[in-house]
């Protein structure tokens, strides 16, 4: 039976590799995948505690989530294509016209 | 003759019915002085004469009027007047007055419109409208050439209104309006010719000078304010009683007069010497208010010295005598009414108004009669080397300014008083005759230019030579009288501890009667006797018409019977004589005479002068007067083409220009002043307060802002990053809290 | 597992939403049915109207009594019908000045106003949602619809670029958001605020750290809907980059919801743990929001950047007004901000009623000034510039004055009310705000707040400088006017001199308002 | 009750504003009419103004022609009005301004024309209303709001540094008064507990009053007496004198007192006549005012702690901006400087805290406005001529304008307060309630210094500008002073001699005031005498149940019968 915490602790360290990734990565859409990679992190832990209260909350919110980053998941790709439209690249670091 | 008498005793208009409309004496002139002003150049110039001179012949007759009630005792019964501050029986007598009600009010403090007429004001004013109108009369011919001449006579009217109010006022702010006013008017007249820029600012530096002496009258006036209230509070009954007042009765003569009104201000004085008793005296503390732990006698002190500058202001004494020279840039009529008969002895005049007051400090009075002494002395010396008649004669008014001064300073009021009227009559006949050779001379003043006057300007001459008999001293000239009346009561005079101080007066006051005579026959002898000087402008000068001539000839008349003042023809009351203008001023001075004899500060004597002392002025008056004849009519002719010995040179040079007093000044206050205000504008003002610290915060505002902004890369990652450090520092403190 | 059952009673409060959704639908449906080259008028009127609506049925629903909906998954309370009624008025004047802007740009679609339709919705619900993974879902509702918006024109690189900055670091924040969530559902066992209170007592005896690394997780995601700083470096890239008027809906509607359900949720679980900690959070990002804010914006030359970091600023003042809520006892609040023991004994609850309303009362005043002025600023900018970025140079306003008297008139109102000078309703606000912090005690907070607002007046004068102190450039443009934008300057002046001195009823809504449920 | 006896007050307020709506509804290119009705609006607003001066009863309640109905009630506010005999006096003060104003810009201003004067009339609304509120934050909405349109006259239709003095001006302002908020927030919380406090100016003051006599007992009492204090007191003690620098801070910006006065010149140079006679006129009263009323009544004991501090800053005031004249070659910074020394001396009459003091310095104010607000306007005619405002520019001007000078020196005149004008009973009365009063001596004769420097620095610029010979040909050929200056003059000059020669009336209405402000500043002095409470209290209406929303100001008498 493994306990609760590691989960937890998987949860975290993934949580945190998504985030490390969000500031570190220059290519668009692996930003993004990083982004639902912190997601995902987010759903092992609702479901961690799910099981270790033994409810339903926790699956439930899980799903809500996938089904939110789905959607996040299509706005977001038409954004970067609208970007690579405007500019012929998705470098994160090319996307600063805008600043001070 | 008991007709004639009793027609004298008995005013035309009596008394009680003449009080109120004593306003009139000043309003004719300034409803004058309005018309003139404002429609003056409508009105055309003739018009403007007759309205400025019609109005001071009003004012005129009506002093003369209001003298006459005055002295008014018909039926033996003497004209009198309630005294506000003291008991019902003890009244004013010898004067009228009227109260034209509140001008302001504020607190326990309040002003009146009040007016008093007695025998020192009303003497005055004679002499005010009197010579006033002479002036008049003689400027409409002085300025017929001239195009602002509905501004001068304008101005003209507008000061004789000031000066009538400065002595008919009752109390010491309304004097203070007369007192500004005057100076007011003196600044428009020395800067009539305003175009020329010089003139102007020697009205500026009448006004500012004055100023600086008004500065001190109203410190004054407010310490004033202040003794009367601790008086009042700490006074008690036998206090009042020695000043023939009550308690009751002086709190309400404060509360409907106010507390700077003269009479109020003599009770305080008669309650105050030490021998009277009473739980208030010279030497006792003041209790409560900004003055407490100062004795009486040591704020009188103080308060009168305050005054005297605010007289050496107006009355060109030292230090502040400055502006009088310079104030000769103006029309020589002005010069004639203003800085000689009038304005110029305000001085005077106020401090025999308040001279039981005065006589409660003997050292203001010492520090009066020495100020006046060095400034006669002083003034005398400088006019040794003037060549500018007008400059000669103004130095001399400062001279006898002093020798007034020294009267005053030494409790010979009267004989101050008597030399002011007829250093009026005399100097005025002077300045006009100064006036009228200029006139006859296409504006010459240099003396050294003009000569041999007397053939052509016949009545000039004879008139300034009557004239300058009369200022030098020269039996029997009313001048010769008066100053001989100061000077011997500033022989036998004594201020309490201070003997030293008549002795050295009387010193001085022989010497300045020496050079007075000196001077003043140069001045004659220079334009009116030799040859005509061959520089003179015009080859022949022209006597004046006889708008300028009678009133010189009048004024010379005046400038002789004005003696009969001095003369001892009253019984005194001790025995004896005393002079004609002893006796009449005496209802004015009897108060201060009682305070001195109370508080044993001086010693007041009452002799008169005997022989020996008229043959001692005499003598010292002539051999001025021969020196010069010797000097001017024997010497300097013979000497022409030689060379002048070098220290001869340098006096002279110094003395022309003034002993470099107006130099010294402008450097130890003038410069001074201005470089402090040019560098607190520049450094404290535009750099430190402005640029560094206002602008200073703006700039510092605005530049961090640009730093801040500095933070926006534009990179959405380090936004990310940024918002990731926060969330992190967030948990840190939370944990933190957690832990403790 | 039996079903629960809803009533009618559970669906009237949503009725503006219903409004808003229905329009949306109804829009998103007419464009299969027109040409490209169609005239679209009645879109943006459409869109008023439904506006006016749910903002009409919001101000009925304000004096129903507060209630539970949803099996406690939403209340219905006034604070959150007022919220809805913030919500229309920002949508409504943003779909005015829509109009010229998408006719300018030939960008006139239904979707335009359907997304802002959806995004409303999405705000009014959150502020009635009272379960996280509700609260989520609304949340991602209001983003979605504006990243979808920002991004809407697809000419330039700006809307792009502006679009995705928005979308990479909302999703990112909504991901902190979320895991606190998962963190406080860990500790407590539950997502319903109303339930999560005695458990959380509990776990903080237990399990400490979860709450509190949870509640800072959940607060830093609602900072960055609400631009705080230093969560708020978003917010001029965005506000510049997006279309003038979803910038407006932007800075009006998504922070007021956001602030809307901040102040719900915290005062829930701040009753769970040391009161210290969310007066500590929120006074020290208020004090960081309103300095910086005002700081940064006083170089900006573009206008809309400006109001950007103006935008920013006056989220500071709000979260001043929040802080203000959490001050549990007067001697309590923390000393370096606040000069203890000053109050003269107003009751707490009442003292945060106040602070309530306050909040309220400026989300409104800063929904007309805020919105007016971007659609002056709409009104003003040029398509061609927008590359250069001078599209709303200061210069733009140069001689407004003289121009067009009114528009100057109507943007200098906006500009002393969002300075906080009588008498407009930007200062009244304001004023009821500090009046709440003072009474608290967060004095010395108070103080930076108007020293800060005085440096804010600096760059909002700036603006009126130029309109009436500055002559016409040469070589402008004739300025064309639009009904919509008009309308929407005309309402927005109106309304910002009027609430200033004769409020009328918002007074009363307001002291409904400051009412929340379980409060 | 007619309804003037209610709404008195608000007509004169509000008249400007209705007139500005009439003016809003006139077409731009219509200067005549704008002009016109814009004249009409002022010459209207005097009249009613003229009456509500002599409607008011010096004998009378302290608040007379009190209005006061609810507004914004939730936050403590009410709208309330009233005046008392200096807020009368200065709201004469402001209406007497108005029409002159507009007559004097009339060729002055050439461009925005219906703007300027729409600005003008809104101005004119905001100072009377600030000058008759009586409620707090009433009082402080006028008295920000009075700033857009003064910024706007500054910024518009100024000189060619304009936008630069516009906006120091206004920040300047608003930093200090943005503190006085707070500390009126934070009075009004400590007054009182909910429901017994309210922003209204009576309720404030006498929610405090006890407490305030309490902390003058112990703070005149022994080192330490202070300490054992409770509730309010307490925190008066401590955070007291805190709220009374705020406010002071507010009010010194304004007047200006030294240090914080470099707004001026640059507002008064930039600004055009209009501007500079209402920011002289009126505007810079509010500070005085604002202590009068407000900051020294309300914190009498750390008012009392602080006074010698602002004294000195208003002796510092008299001299330092005299000399600040003496280095200027700007006419309009001179006069503005000379500005600062005058409020100095009204600063210094209020500290004295004695009658004659108080009374120097309420009268000083309409000195101020009368003689500055007449040299802007004279000057202001002399720029539309030369445009230029450097002394070396003219010299010897008298030659060719001759009226023009002759009013220019009698104004001057009273600037320099030559007995028998104004400004002489204001400086007298100032000078002596600070002899009399606990000061030590050595600030009544520093301030009295002022009396020398101001001759010395008027006179000197009349020397410059007017005496001497022509020095510039463009100067030989201007003309003089036609009709419609003339009467814009007269006025001016009338008043001088009538407030100098005839005070009473004006002192009169005053006087009420002034015992009250004495007792009331006076609570904090070591050794004052009490007063009695009833002349402490504000005695104000309460807020009506809307039947009745005034308090009749007097007698149910007519008004002939009353004069």
């Amino acid at each position: 039976m493994v306990p609760i915490t590691y989960y937890l602790l998987l949860a975290a360290a993934l949580f945190c590799m998504g985030m490390f990734g969000v500031l570190v990565r220059t290519n668009a859409l692996v930003v993004f995948m990083c982004v639902e990679l912190m997601l995902n992190a987010v759903n092992l832990t609702f479901l961690a505690f799910a099981r270790m209260h033994g409810d339903g909350i926790g699956h439930v919110s899980a799903f809500f989530v996938i089904a939110v980053a789905a959607a996040e998941a299509a706005i977001g790709l038409a954004i970067v294509i609208a970007v690579f439209r405007s500019r012929g690249s998705v470098n994160v670091d090319d996307i600063r016209t805008m600043k001070h | 003759m008991d007709g004639i008498v009793e027609f004298f005793r008995t005013a035309p208009i009596p008394p009680e019915v003449f009080a109120p409309s004593l306003g009139l004496i000043i309003l004719l002139p300034l409803l004058g002085a309005f018309v003139c002003g404002v429609f003056g150049k409508w009105l055309g110039r003739a018009n403007v004469h007759l309205v400025a001179c019609s109005a001071i012949a009003g004012a005129f007759v009506l002093s003369l009027m209001a003298f006459w009630a005055t002295s008014d005792a018909a039926g033996g019964r003497v004209v009198s007047m309630p005294n506000a501050f003291g008991l019902d029986r003890d009244v004013v007598r010898y004067a009228i007055a009227h109260d034209y009600g509140t001008w302001f009010a504020a607190g326990d403090f309040r002003v009146n419109f009040g007016l008093l007429v007695d025998h020192l004001s009303g003497i005055l004013l004679l002499v005010i409208t009197g010579v006033g109108f002479l002036i008049h009369l003689y400027s409409t011919s002085y300025m017929e050439h001239d195009d602002g001449y509905w501004r001068f006579f304008a101005y003209l009217n507008l000061f004789v209104a000031a000066m009538l109010t400065l002595v008919m006022a009752d109390n010491l702010v309304l004097l203070f309006v007369g007192w500004e006013g005057v100076g007011m008017a003196s600044y428009l007249l020395i800067g009539f010719w305003y175009t020329d820029s010089a003139k102007a600012w020697a009205g500026r530096k009448a006004f500012v000078t004055n100023r600086i002496g008004d500065f001190a009258f109203l410190i004054g006036t407010f310490l004033l304010i202040l003794t009367v209230s601790a008086f009042n509070r700490q006074a008690d009954a036998r206090d009042y009683a020695a000043a023939g007042s009550a308690k009751a009765r002086y709190e309400q003569g404060l509360s409907e007069k106010g507390p700077v009104t003269f009479k109020g201000l003599e009770k305080m004085a008669l309650a105050l010497p030490e021998g009277v008793g009473g739980a208030v005296s010279l030497s006792t503390p003041i209790e409560a208010g900004p003055l407490s732990g100062y004795t009486f006698g040591g704020v009188m002190t103080a308060t009168m010295l305050l005054f005297l500058l605010g007289a050496a202001g107006k009355s060109a004494q030292l230090p502040l005598y400055v502006w009088l020279p310079d104030a000769m840039a103006g029309p020589t009529p002005v010069s004639a009414l203003i800085h000689a008969a009038t304005m110029v002895t305000a001085g005077v005049y106020l401090f025999c108004r308040m001279s039981s007051l005065l006589v409660l400090s003997p050292t203001a009075m010492a520090t009066i009669a020495i100020v006046g002494a060095l400034t006669s002395l002083l003034a005398a010396l400088i006019a040794f080397a003037q060549d500018d008649i007008k400059k000669v004669l103004a130095y001399s008014t400062v001279s006898q300014l002093g020798i007034m001064f020294m009267g005053v300073g030494m409790g010979v009021f009267w004989a101050a008083a008597l030399h002011l009227v007829t250093h009026a009559c005399f100097k005025a006949c002077l300045f006009l005759g100064a006036g009228s050779v200029m006139h006859g001379n296409g504006d010459e003043t240099d003396i050294k230019k003009l000569g041999g006057l007397w053939k052509e300007m016949k009545w000039t001459h004879a008139t300034f030579l009557v004239s300058t008999l009369a200022i030098t001293g020269i039996i029997p000239l009313s001048g010769f009288f008066s100053k001989d009346a100061v000077f011997h009561g500033v022989h036998h005079n004594h201020l309490h501890e201070l003997h030293w101080v008549s002795g050295l007066v009387y010193a001085l006051g022989l010497v300045i009667t020496a050079c007075t005579a000196f001077y003043m026959s140069r001045v004659y002898l220079l334009t009116f006797t030799g040859r005509r000087s061959p520089e003179a402008r015009v080859a022949h000068a022209h006597e004046s018409a006889w708008h300028m001539t009678l009133p010189l000839v009048i004024l010379a008349f005046l400038s002789v019977v004005t003696l009969v003042y001095a003369l001892p023809l009253m019984p005194r009351s001790g025995g004896g004589f005393q002079p004609l203008f002893e006796n009449f001023l005496s209802p004015v001075l009897r108060p201060a005479e009682a305070v001195a004899r109370a508080a044993k500060t001086v010693v007041l004597d009452n002799s008169t002068p005997g022989f020996v002392d008229y043959l001692i002025a005499w003598m010292v008056a002539l051999s001025g007067g021969a020196t010069a004849a010797f000097l001017y009519l024997k010497f300097f002719p013979a000497q022409v083409g030689k060379p002048v010995p070098a220290f001869a040179r340098a006096v002279r040079r110094t003395a022309q220009n003034k002993f470099y007093v107006d130099e010294l000044y402008e450097f130890i206050l003038i410069r001074p002043v201005k470089f402090v205000a040019f560098i607190l504008f520049r450094v404290v003002d535009a750099l430190v307060i402005d640029t560094v610290l206002v602008r200073g915060t703006a700039y510092v505002t605005e530049k961090v802002g640009f730093g801040l902004r500095r933070l926006q890369t534009g990179d959405a990652q380090a936004y990310a990053a940024i918002m990731a450090l926060a969330i992190l520092g967030g948990a840190v403190y939370a944990l933190l809290q957690v832990l403790s | 597992m039996n079903l629960p059952n809803l009533t009618l009673a559970d669906f009237l409060p949503l009725l503006p939403a219903i409004i808003m959704v229905v329009a949306a639908s109804v829009l998103l449906l007419s464009e299969v049915f027109l040409s490209a080259t169609a005239s679209r008028g009645y879109q943006a009127v459409l869109t008023v109207v439904a506006a006016l609506a749910s903002g009409a049925v919001a101000v009925g629903l304000m004096f129903e009594p507060p209630q539970e909906v949803f099996l406690g998954f939403g209340v219905l309370d006034p604070f959150s019908s007022f919220l809805t009624l913030v919500v229309s008025v920002g949508l409504g004047l943003a779909a005015l000045s829509a109009v010229g802007f998408l006719r300018k740009r030939g960008a006139e679609r239904g979707e335009f106003y359907a997304l802002m339709l959806f995004a409303s919705a999405g705000m009014s619900l959150l502020a009635m949602s009272t379960e996280f993974i509700t609260i989520f879902i609304n949340i991602e509702v209001l983003s979605i619809a504006t990243y979808a918006l920002t991004a809407y024109l697809r000419r330039g690189t700006r809307p792009s670029e502006a679009g995705f900055k928005y979308f990479i670091l909302g999703a990112f924040s909504s991901a902190i958001l979320l895991y606190g969530t998962a963190l406080l559902y860990g500790a407590t066992g539950t997502t319903k605020l109303n339930d999560m209170v005695g458990p959380l007592q509990q776990a903080l005896a237990t399990n400490p750290a979860l709450v509190y690394v949870g509640a800072v997780l959940i607060a830093a995601g609602f900072a960055f809907k609400v631009a705080a700083v230093p969560f708020h470096m978003w917010t001029p890239d965005v506000y510049e980059g997006a279309p003038t008027p979803v910038t407006a809906l932007m800075s009006a509607g998504v922070k007021a919801a956001a602030f809307a359900s901040l102040v719900r949720v915290f005062l829930t679980v701040g009753k769970g743990m040391d009161p210290k900690l969310p007066l500590m959070l929120f006074a020290t990002l208020a004090l960081l929001t309103m300095v910086a804010g005002n700081l940064m914006a006083i170089p900006q030359r573009n206008v809309k950047r400006m109001l950007a970091y103006s935008s920013i600023a006056h989220a500071g003042y709000l979260l001043l007004g929040v802080a203000a809520l959490f001050v549990t006892a007067p001697g309590e609040s923390f000393r370096v901000l606040s000069a203890s023991s000053l109050t003269g004994g107003t009751p707490l609850d009442v003292a945060r009623s106040d602070a309530l309303r306050g909040i309220l009362y400026y989300l409104l005043a800063y929904t007309f000034s805020a919105v007016g002025a971007f659609a002056m600023v709409s009104a003003l900018e040029r398509r061609e510039d927008e590359e250069k970025g001078t599209a709303w140079d200061l210069e733009r306003f140069a001689g407004l004055a003289q121009r067009r008297p009114g528009w100057a008139f109507a943007m200098a109102a906006f500009m002393l009310s969002l300075g906080g000078i009588p008498p407009t309703v930007g200062f009244m606000s304001k004023l009821v705000i500090f009046q709440a912090a003072i009474d608290v005690g967060l004095v010395g907070l108070t103080i930076v707040a108007v020293l800060s607002s005085a440096a804010g007046a600096y760059y909002y004068l700036r603006v009126v400088v130029y309109m009436f102190m500055h002559p016409v450039p040469e070589g402008a443009q004739p300025l064309e006017r639009n009904w919509g934008t008009e309308a929407a300057l005309v309402i927005s002046t109106v309304a910002v001199i009027l609430l200033g001195i004769l409020p009328g009823h918002v007074t009363e809504w307001l002291a409904q308002a400051g009412t929340l449920f379980g409060q | 009750m007619s309804f003037f006896d209610t709404h008195l007050l608000n007509v004169v307020i509000y008249l400007p504003l209705v007139f500005a709506a009439l003016v809003l509804m006139l077409p731009a290119t219509e200067h005549g009419q704008v002009r016109t009705i814009t004249f009409v609006g002022m010459l209207l607003d005097l009249v009613f103004g003229v009456w509500a001066y002599f409607r008011f009863e010096p004998s009378g309640a302290e608040f007379q022609m009190e209005y006061r109905v609810p507004w914004f009630e939730q936050f403590g506010m009410s709208y309330h009005l009233g005046v008392d005999g200096l807020a009368v006096s200065l709201l004469l003060l402001t209406v007497f301004l108005g029409p002159l104003v507009v007559l004097a810009s009339t060729t002055y201003i050439q461009h925005r024309i219906k703007e300027f004067h729409l600005a003008l009339l809104v101005l004119q609304t905001t100072m009377l209303g600030a000058l008759a509120s009586m409620d707090v934050l009433l009082f402080y909405i006028f008295f920000e709001a009075m700033l857009i349109p003064m910024y706007l006259l500054v910024g518009v239709w100024g000189a060619e540094d304009r936008r630069m003095a516009a906006v120091k001006f206004f920040l300047y302002t608003l930093v200090g008064s943005l503190l006085m908020l707070v500390a009126i927030v934070a009075l009004y919380f400590v007054s009182g507990a909910p429901g017994t406090r309210s922003f209204d100016y009576g309720t404030l003051y006498n929610n405090l009053l006890a407490a305030n006599q309490q902390l003058a007992a112990c703070a005149n009492g022994p080192e330490g007496a202070c300490a054992s204090l409770t509730g309010l007191a307490a925190t008066l003690h401590t955070y007291g004198p805190w709220m009374f620098a705020a406010f002071a801070l507010a009010f010194a910006i304004k007047v200006p007192m030294w240090p914080v006065h470099t707004w001026l010149p640059d507002a008064h140079v930039q600004a055009p006549v209009a501007g500079s006679m209402i920011l002289a006129g009126v505007m810079l009263k509010m500070g005085t005012y604002g202590f009068w009323r407000f900051a020294i009544p309300l914190f009498p004991v750390a008012a009392q702690a602080a006074r010698p501090f602002l004294a000195v800053l208003a002796v510092i005031g008299i001299v330092y901006g005299a000399l600040m004249c003496l280095a200027q070659r700007d006419i309009k910074k001179l006069i503005a400087y000379s500005s600062v020394s005058h409020l100095g001396y009204c600063m210094l009459g209020l500290l004295a805290v004695t009658t004659e003091g108080a009374t120097g310095s309420a009268y000083q104010m309409l000195n101020h406005g009368v003689s500055t607000g007449a040299l802007f306007l004279l000057f202001g005619f002399l720029y539309e001529r030369r445009h230029t405002r450097l002394m070396s520019d003219y010299g010897g001007i008298a030659k060719v304008m001759p009226v023009f000078t002759a009013a220019f020196v009698i104004i001057t005149f009273s600037s320099v307060a030559v007995p028998g004008t104004n400004g002489f009973i204001g400086e007298f009365l100032v000078l002596m309630g600070t002899f009399k009063s606990t000061l030590p001596m050595g600030f009544g004769a520093f301030a009295t210094l002022g009396v020398i420097l101001g001759a010395a620095y008027m006179l000197w610029m009349v020397q410059k500008v007017f005496f001497g010979g022509i020095t510039h040909r463009e100067n030989q050929h201007l003309r003089d002073m036609n009709i419609r200056e003339m009467l814009t003059t007269a006025p001016f000059i009338v008043l001088v001699a009538v407030m100098g020669l005839m005070p009473q009336p004006f002192l009169d209405r005053i006087a009420p005031s002034t015992d009250r402000y004495v007792a009331r500043a006076s609570v904090g002095a070591p050794g004052a005498p009490q007063a009695k409470d009833d002349q402490l209290r504000v005695e104000v209406m309460s807020l009506p149940s809307t039947a009745t929303v005034a308090r009749p100001s007097v007698p149910a008498a007519p008004l002939a019968a009353r004069e």
